[in-house]
């Protein structure tokens, strides 16, 4: 699945296209599973690069309020 | 008369002149005493006794663009003349003088040692006034005439080169034109020197003579060698050392008023006039009324350019703080955005993928549904419609036989029908039945016959009947209508 | 008479014609004997005919009926 | 008579044929019986045929109901 | 029957039209019994597909809402 | 991180430009924590240079008005 | 820094410019410092300048420098 140069990005905008198919039923039911299926893989996908960058941003933005609040 | 002693007595045809005199001078007392005449002349060969406060000139009146003189008087003034002559000359600042046009009131004297003389009682200072006036005009409309590049008159003020140089920031170097002997030097050097300010000038005098018309030509000569030594003075002041109040009639003059328009440096004047300004206060940069006045507006001038600086330096450090302080605003407001914005574009992003997760799950299973729905629909359409349509062609099938029973019943009767008419028709027809009747089958010859032709009397026919038959001869034969069987 | 190969129609067609002249007086007295003598011969052929046909249509019909009623 | 060709589409076609003919009294006397016996021929064809579908949709029916309530 | 490359897509196609057929009575007695047998074919492989897509899906589905529940 | 020849005027552009990206969300989820670093990075660096700045400016100021005041 | 040539007239417009830039905020953090002191300078040299005799501003001049060596 996650493959090794998938982008959020990217994930993001297959997701996006996956939903709006399934949203507009021009999805079949031969396919839907394996659609689901990836659409689960992509938003796991896409939490977990989230929540790396969240606790990335946080760490780098508390720090900054740190030295302001010294400066 | 001890003198008239000194001459023989006249020989007839002749008298003393002094007794000529004492005709004239009575002839003159008649005539002009107690009556004194407004009379407009020019003023020649005039001497002033100091000591006696007395007038001594004449008054000539000369043909108009010529030097023809027309009329000649001496004239004399003291005592309230004299008083008149000073105020004359304190008013107008014109001294009086040989070259003066004046309106004076005189009043004609004979004596018999001087000879007709006009006794000057009054002088009228606004006549010279006018005509002083008239050749300030002159020589203002000469000067805008002859220089028009650096003189010209705007708005009704006279404007000049001079006045168009613009001053130094500072006014440090300085030239100066007085007289030596002035005190208004002294006045400007002191005001100078003591300013509040400590400000330091260099100052370089040009001492000249300053005072009567005459000396016009020395002045414009210092202006010259102020121009000529090559410094560059900040500014020329031109001051006039106090004394005499009539000396200032020579600021008027034509060529000062003219250099000073076109003077390089900016003139600033100190002459101290308290009537109208004169063409060199007009044609100079700065005009002020004392040479005190002069240096105190050179040392305001100076003061203001260190206050412009200092209020720079005032705005440039409130400024620089106001700045750096907008700075720092801008600085933390951009952090606060970048923080805030940052977190909204995670919790965005969260929120998108909860949003697809969602329309992923919801609607995947609403699919599902939906087909499974379908199929339901499908299969009760297919497990009741057959059953319907079956029993559909089975019921036509019943009534197919139905009508073929019924059918059938009815074809046979019909047929039953129609032969049972002809069964009855036929029997109606049959001989038998038409014998029974009464009817007879006639037969002649062994014919049956319809009719009577061929048969003739006494021929021998049969009559037929139902039941026998009857063999008759012919006894008569006759025609009947036959009517009486027409139904 | 009764032809071997007289038919229904045939017959009845006959009679008709018999008939019709019959009534239009069409026939002499002559005739007429032997025409009612003929067309007495074909009434009797074809109701014998009919009847005939009539009980086989009946037995037909019956045994239909059976079958449909036990069907 | 059943041939072995034949549909319950052509039997119902000839079927209803015969019986318009008779309605309409276009068939001779000659042949009414005839035509009667093919016509009942045709009927038991018919009900035999319509029997053994109803039969077989029946059955196929009732198996997929059982398995639908299985499912 | 269920023949290798049938997809639900199709088939449901297929069963949409028997229906259509068998409810507007255009089709023949004939073959009655053969199309709701085929039907009753498609039926069966179209629920079974959806039962098993329904299971997959399911367990994807559970799967992701426990991840965002947690998330 | 900070260039030898990072000017204020550089650093403050280069940060506004960053600050706008991520204000119109331009910048993409993969490279978000990057540019937040980078931000802070700029920051810190505009916050020393304006104290030493000001620093700088308010010793020459006091040294001024030392002088207007003795003037 | 303090050219030996330059006049009031000069330093004023230096002056002058440097204050407008600042005022309308065209100076940039980077040279703040270094222009309020050349200010700071200008303003200082006037003022001696116009406290002097010519032959001392030349000294005024020369100690100004060695400050600015200094510095």
């Amino acid at each position: 699945m996650t493959e090794l140069n998938l982008t959020y990005e990217a994930a993001f905008e297959e997701l996006s296209q996956i939903a709006k198919e399934i949203e507009t039923e021009s999805v079949s039911v031969d396919v839907l599973a394996e659609k689901v299926k990836r659409a689960a893989e992509l938003v796991s996908f896409c939490q977990s690069k989230l929540k790396a960058t969240e606790t990335e941003v946080g760490k780098i933005i508390s720090q900054m309020e740190q030295k302001t609040g010294e400066g | 008369m001890e003198a008239s002693n000194r001459y023989p007595v006249a020989t007839p045809g002749s008298i003393r002149l002094s007794e000529l005199s004492a005709r004239v001078s009575r002839a003159i007392e008649e005539a002009f005493s107690y009556t004194s005449f407004w009379v407009i002349a020019d003023v020649t060969n005039h001497t002033y006794k100091s000591q006696k406060d007395y007038h001594y000139f004449e008054l000539v009146e000369k043909a108009e663009g010529t030097s023809v003189l027309l009329a000649k008087f001496s004239g004399s003034a003291w005592g309230t003349g004299s008083q008149k002559i000073a105020e004359f000359e304190k008013a107008t600042g014109q001294r009086f003088t040989g070259g003066l046009n004046v309106l004076v009131k005189v009043t004609v004297k004979y004596q018999a040692a001087y000879g007709l003389q006009l006794t000057l009682q009054d002088i009228d200072i606004n006549f010279t006034l006018g005509v002083l006036e008239q050749q300030r005009q002159a020589t203002l409309l000469r000067l805008v005439r002859d220089n028009p590049e650096h003189i010209r008159i705007e708005d009704g003020r006279l404007k000049t080169s001079n006045q168009g140089l613009v001053l130094n920031r500072v006014i440090q170097r300085i030239a100066v034109i007085s007289s030596s002997t002035s005190a208004g030097f002294q006045d400007f050097q002191h005001t100078l020197e003591n300013n509040g300010w400590g400000y330091r000038f260099s100052v370089d005098p040009y001492f000249a003579l300053i005072q009567g018309d005459h000396n016009a030509g020395q002045l414009v000569d210092k202006i010259v060698a102020v121009y000529q030594s090559g410094v560059a003075y900040d500014a020329l002041v031109i001051i006039r050392g106090g004394g005499a109040q009539t000396d200032f009639l020579i600021f008027d003059h034509y060529a000062i008023a003219r250099a000073i328009a076109r003077f390089p440096i900016p003139v600033i004047t100190g002459i101290g006039h308290q009537k109208n300004e004169t063409l060199t206060d007009l044609a100079a940069h700065t005009a002020t009324k004392t040479p005190t006045k002069a240096a105190e507006f050179i040392i305001a001038h100076n003061r203001g350019f260190e206050q412009e600086l200092l209020q720079l330096q005032k705005n440039m450090v409130i400024k620089s703080q106001q700045l750096l302080s907008a700075e720092n605003r801008k600085l933390s407001m951009i952090r606060t955005s970048l923080v805030n914005n940052t977190r909204s574009m995670i919790t965005g992003h969260k929120d998108a993928l909860v949003r697809n997760n969602q329309i992923t799950i919801n609607t995947t299973k609403s699919i599902l549904y939906r087909h499974r729905t379908g199929l339901n629909n499908l299969y009760s359409k297919l497990s009741i419609q057959p059953k319907g349509m079956l029993y559909k062609h089975q019921a036509e099938l019943s009534i197919i036989c139905r009508n073929l029973k019924t059918f059938s019943n009815l074809y046979s009767k019909s047929q039953e029908n129609k032969l049972s008419h002809y069964a009855s028709l036929i029997k109606l027809m049959s001989p038998e039945n038409i014998l029974s009747k009464g009817f007879a089958i006639v037969k002649a010859k062994g014919k049956i016959r319809g009719n009577a032709d061929g048969i003739n009397l006494g021929e021998e026919i049969t009559v037929i009947l139902a039941k026998q038959q009857l063999v008759a001869t012919v006894t008569s034969k006759e025609n009947h209508d036959g009517t009486e069987f027409n139904i």
